[in-house]
């Protein structure tokens, strides 16, 4: 059977992976994943790559998607991303849910680099800025802010310790791999706009990907998501 | 022009030197390029070869033509068939001497191109060089797998650009006569740029002069020693002993021109007419009587003093190089005895019948 | 480690190399040895891919053979599938990205072979194609192997124009190169530590393969 | 237009290929005229960046320097700030990266001077300076032009390395590369096109300036 | 052994080819080093330079050591001052025929440069060359720019590998007197390496002959000539007519041995004990007398017949170049008469008196 090419925003990265697993066993048919910023992803399906399904960070994207025609189905909103705030083991950054530490750590001048990823095509990132903004850290940190291309590239800007901390996707501090470099404290919903994570099947898509999207919104998949420290919308 | 089977070119080039060049070579003999450096000897190899186009002119060999520019006709080398030494050899560094022969060879079944090859390397005596790159060779070794690869073409003419500078004396001579051997063999046109005269002379059956970027005079030896058409002619066929001087009196006549030479007045037979005051050229012979004393020098003998600058004996006879004392004028000459002891380092007095001294006007 | 990755920089490595070289020997040795109007602007426009950073050409690509063009349109339904975000469209970027690193080496060989060795392979009777076999070949073979590993490399290296326009999907356009930076991203420094492991023992072999060739084959042009 | 991003690019260049080229020259002549053991050892480290991916060269670099390696930290105590992430960073990167790109056409050049030459340099009393200022540099000064046009334009373009190990931090880190990138990426065509639009000339402007000055002080090897 | 100021070499070489020599030179002469193609001359010039480093031996100037490989003393070649012409002239390609002078120049104050550069190329007759670049120059003027590049210098030894091997016979005289007049301005040892041997005996106080990677005989002309050690030394002195004989019988008291040459038996005086059976040399002179008939030879001349391949008269005097009738040894012979016209194409008798025939041991 053919093996579908799936565009994914990078912080589902790790559930997408495990649920992709999941997908495999049950079915024996495989997918594709590619991760990007949700902006950079759409780019390339309004520019003619072969993506069968589009998962991004917000729905903002699937939306310009429809917009242009590239879709077929509606768009659905699978989950609602939730930030963190991130620091490497040796950083001696406080973690809060209020950004207090960091604020403090700033006033002390010992933050050097702060990584968020690019507001400019990166869910994410635009909503790591609305959280600082809100904070009125925004002026103080923004020349020490490193950008990731994508959240992920963000996160590990942040595990490096180049950066003393990072604003991230709290459903990529929850993987495994984060646990051995980092260490987290999510922050609070009310410091940012939701992150209404939706995705969509493009124009493109075959019977795999028709079935994986179905897959995506099935129990096993929305247990995945939560266990990857997403909220899960309401079930119409 | 065209009707025997030899080499004819009446051409001009402006690129890269401008050029006028008229010549022959018959299929068989040997045509000897004399001329000053930087002449343009090699340019018109080259453009013998196809290398260099002219841009009027004919070049044809055996009643072919090879370049008409007015009939838009311009055969490439290769089309020409031809065996060319160039003066800086142009050996293929990355193929070793046979390779450098054997690639010439296309014309050959290629069963035979191998004995071919080996039978040149061993005329040139290059056999145990036979694997060796040339970056591995002499300045002769080299030269002589430039040689062995054009002669081994066969060619239609033959393009010899000082093809013996690089050798020495034994195996040039070897060489020689493998030329000589090899020249009533393959019947062609063979054309030999060279700036060793007596090579020209031995060698040729025809000499051609080039002087700055003209042909001046083509002929047989005798011809060209005979009446020679300028200086420079005379120079490049070893004549040396040759300045200009001027004429102090003449008698129609007797046919008698007197002119002055290192301070005396010399008379000597001349059939043509001179006018007093001109300059003509006055040509020394090379045998000359040496004496320790003027007292022995005999009355109807011109004569002046020598300052020697060098002198070597070889083959019983003493070579001379010396100035006129008191002029910048150098003479060679040759005498078939020991130089006399005294004059060894010094002045000695050089005698010459009279009738031995010729004049020439120079014709440009 | 991510064989796939890895086997489709090679191919893309091999295809582009094998494609562009022929080519580049034809195009180098006109412009080493011919002379006509126009000559140093051909040139110049044959360098621009060096010096332009690859993202530059992504855009061009993008733009120009994007769906959202009309010549990418048009080729989409003449071939049945876009150039871009395709493995084509890779091949397509690197041969215009690796003309100068093709050309430069080769045209620099053959405007190196003495004037002497080209007129003694004309006098030698040796046609056009004989002496470019026998003579000039084996003369700008150093030169060859030169431009050789460079396309070679430089393809296996490329990033900027390959994220741009091809996207990274696995299989089919997501390169050796873009795999470590994923990896990378992943957290998954194991597997990046593992392919830049597997990248640097080939190319040292490389190297080494390469450098015999040319000395072996290679002729020092000595002037003696 | 994101000119901050133009003179970051600009000014990286320069400073990589000013600080590269004399070390090149150096190295290139050594190994040109010397022979010693392990040469063709050392010959071949200096080129694996030409073949490494830079996302390979900039794992590791980001590993080596990050502020988890020892390196890192050494050299964060020693210079106050890190490596990774700063200008010093990218210029570090950008070195190593170029190293082939600078020394292959400067020892190829060396190499070509003939050994005739070498020696009458030699038997004309000329120091060591003296025959690397007025006859070695002068012959191989159109290898040094390849070489500063191949590592400015390499630098200029370079996006692999930067983007792994820079980030795009603006005015420190953000080439124009990565502007470019962004741009496309964020559906900012306009500015995208606007930049590639000025490099394009730019590009084409420094080829001219350089071939022209490559015509006039370079010398055809004649081997007359 | 180095008490005076001249050069002084007992050297050995090993790469790239194994060469030893044996040579000396003192300031203010010239030594001419002749020998076979290939023979080691340009290396044994290089390693004067020192360009080659030899792997034992001693090489000194003037009292001083250059080379001395036991006390680990090796002056480079800027250090040792010399004036160099190799044998591919190594000019400097980007610089200027004036330019290629001024450059050795850094011995002169700065202002003296341009007025010797200027001299020096107006002595080697390039002065309107003066702007033109090497690849816009013709082969002679390429060796004529190296030639003054390295006399400009000023040396303290003046070292010359063939320099007059590209330069046509008028230039060459020229050239010639100029390092004649010079060689006792300057004052230094020359070594020059020439495949000439008229040249080598008209410009050298010495001659050094080299064959196979050795030195094998240096000396005066006469003394060479006298006495060559080998077969190899007589030709490359010039002598080519010398060729094996055996010995079929001699006489001690007498003094006499003879010979077969050309299928008649020949008898010579010949101070020398002879065993029959034994090879020696045979030397024949170059002067000859050229006979149409048998009946015309004298009959105390050995004679044989002589198939002709060339022959040009110059200068009152006819060269000849044939075989000995049914035998590949060629002559070369000198009358000084016309060819009888009847020979002029094929066969001719020559006779020789047997007074002139000499003949030698081969040493090695
Ligand atoms: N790099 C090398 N490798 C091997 N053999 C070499 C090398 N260089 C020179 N030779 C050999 O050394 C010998 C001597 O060379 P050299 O140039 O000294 O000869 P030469 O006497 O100057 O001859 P010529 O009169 O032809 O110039 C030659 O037989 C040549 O083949
Ligand atoms: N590319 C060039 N540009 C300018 N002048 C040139 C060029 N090539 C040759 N010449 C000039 O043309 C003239 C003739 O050159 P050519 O090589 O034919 O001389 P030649 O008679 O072979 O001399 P030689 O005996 O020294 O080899 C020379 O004066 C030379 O300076
Ligand atoms: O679209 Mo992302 O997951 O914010 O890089
Ligand atoms: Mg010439
Ligand atoms: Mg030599």
């Amino acid at each position: 059977a053919d093996s579908p090419a799936i565009a994914a925003a990078a912080n589902v990265r790790f559930a997408l992976h495990a649920i992709a697993q999941q997908f495999t066993q049950e079915t024996h048919l495989t997918i594709r994943p590619s991760y990007g910023s949700s902006g950079q992803l759409t780019q390339q399906i309004l520019n003619g790559a072969p993506f069968e399904i589009f998962i991004s960070a917000d729905s903002h994207y699937p939306l310009l998607l429809e917009e242009a025609e590239k879709t077929q189905g509606r768009l659905v909103v699978y989950a609602i991303g939730r930030l963190a705030i991130i620091k490497s083991r040796d950083s001696n950054l406080l973690l809060d849910a209020k950004l207090q530490g960091l604020s403090q750590a700033l006033t002390n001048n010992q933050i050097a680099r702060f990584a968020i990823a690019t507001p400019a095509h990166a869910p994410y990132g635009l909503r790591a800025k609305d959280a600082l903004i809100q904070q009125q850290l925004w002026k103080p940190i923004e020349n020490k802010l490193i950008y990731g291309e994508n959240v992920a590239q963000a996160a590990q800007f942040a595990l490096s310790n180049s950066a003393q901390g990072g604003i991230v996707a709290l459903s990529l501090v929850k993987a495994p791999a984060f646990h051995e470099h980092g260490e987290f404290s999510i922050i609070d919903q009310g410091l940012h706009q939701p992150l209404l994570q939706s995705m969509v099947l493009t124009s493109t898509a075959g019977a795999t990907a028709k079935h994986f999207f179905q897959y995506l919104q099935s129990d096993t998949a929305r247990d995945i998501f939560v266990q990857y420290g997403f909220d899960l919308p309401r079930q119409d | 022009m065209t009707e025997d089977n030899g080499l004819h070119c009446s051409i001009n080039i402006q690129s890269p030197i401008s050029l006028t060049a008229d010549l022959h070579c018959k299929a068989g003999d040997i045509l000897a390029v004399l001329g000053p450096s930087g002449a343009g000897k090699s340019t018109l190899l080259k453009t013998l070869a196809g290398l260099i186009k002219p841009v009027s002119g004919i070049i044809s060999v055996g009643g072919k033509q090879w370049s008409n520019i007015n009939s838009a006709i311009h055969l490439s080398p290769q089309q020409r068939h031809i065996g060319y030494v160039p003066q800086h050899f142009g050996l293929f560094e990355h193929l070793s001497t046979i390779d450098n022969i054997l690639i010439g060879l296309k014309h050959l079944p290629k069963s035979d191109r191998q004995r071919q090859a080996n039978k040149w390397l061993h005329l040139v005596d290059l056999l145990p060089q036979k694997h060796k790159r040339p970056n591995q060779l002499s300045g002769g070794q080299r030269q002589r797998v430039a040689l062995a690869r054009a002669l081994a073409r066969e060619p239609s003419v033959l393009l010899l650009d000082e093809p013996f500078s690089a050798v020495d004396n034994q195996t040039r001579e070897m060489l020689h006569i493998a030329l000589l051997k090899l020249k009533s063999e393959i019947r062609c046109p063979v054309v030999m740029v060279t700036h060793n005269h007596q090579e020209a002379m031995l060698l040729a059956d025809n000499i051609l002069i080039v002087d700055a970027g003209k042909t001046v005079q083509q002929g047989t030896v005798s011809e060209l020693l005979q009446s020679p058409k300028s200086i420079a002619v005379a120079r490049q066929l070893g004549i040396n002993n040759i300045f200009p001087v001027t004429v102090t009196d003449h008698n129609v006549s007797q046919q008698l021109t007197w002119f002055s030479l290192a301070g005396s007045t010399v008379c000597t037979a001349d059939i043509l007419p001179r006018t007093i005051g001109d300059t003509v050229m006055c040509l020394l012979p090379h045998d000359a009587n040496i004496h320790r004393h003027l007292d022995e020098v005999e009355s109807n003998h011109t004569h002046f003093e020598l300052q020697l600058i060098s002198s070597y004996e070889l083959h019983n006879r003493t070579q001379i190089l010396g100035f006129i004392a008191g002029t910048p004028t150098a003479l060679r000459l040759e005498i078939n005895r020991k130089l006399p002891s005294t004059a060894s380092s010094s002045s000695i007095y050089v005698s010459i019948p009279a009738t031995e001294i010729r004049l020439i006007t120079e014709f440009e | 480690m991510d064989w796939q990755a890895l086997l489709l920089s090679i191919k893309l490595s091999l295809v582009t190399t094998i494609l562009l070289i022929p080519l580049a020997i034809i195009t180098a040795r006109v412009l080493a040895f011919r002379n006509f109007a126009g000559k140093h602007w051909l040139e110049a426009l044959l360098m621009t891919p060096l010096i332009l950073p690859p993202t530059v050409i992504g855009y061009y690509l993008l733009v120009g053979l994007g769906q959202q063009s009309w010549l990418g349109q048009t080729l989409q339904s003449l071939t049945g599938q876009p150039l871009v975000f395709h493995f084509s469209g890779l091949v397509l970027a690197s041969l215009l990205i690796n003309i100068p690193f093709a050309l430069q080496p080769i045209q620099r060989a053959f405007e190196s072979i003495p004037e002497d060795v080209r007129d003694a392979s004309a006098c030698c009777g040796l046609t056009f194609w004989e002496s470019l076999l026998k003579v000039e070949l084996p003369l700008v073979w150093p030169g060859i192997v030169t431009a050789i590993v460079l396309c070679f490399s430089h393809v296996l290296g490329e990033f900027g124009v390959v994220l741009m326009i091809g996207g990274n999907i696995e299989g089919e356009t997501k390169t050796l190169s873009i795999a470590i930076y994923d990896s990378v991203q992943a957290f998954d420094f194991q597997s990046a530590g593992r392919m830049s492991f597997v990248l640097l023992i080939f190319a040292v072999s490389t190297l080494a393969i390469s450098s015999h060739f040319a000395r072996k084959m290679g002729v020092q042009h000595d002037r003696r």
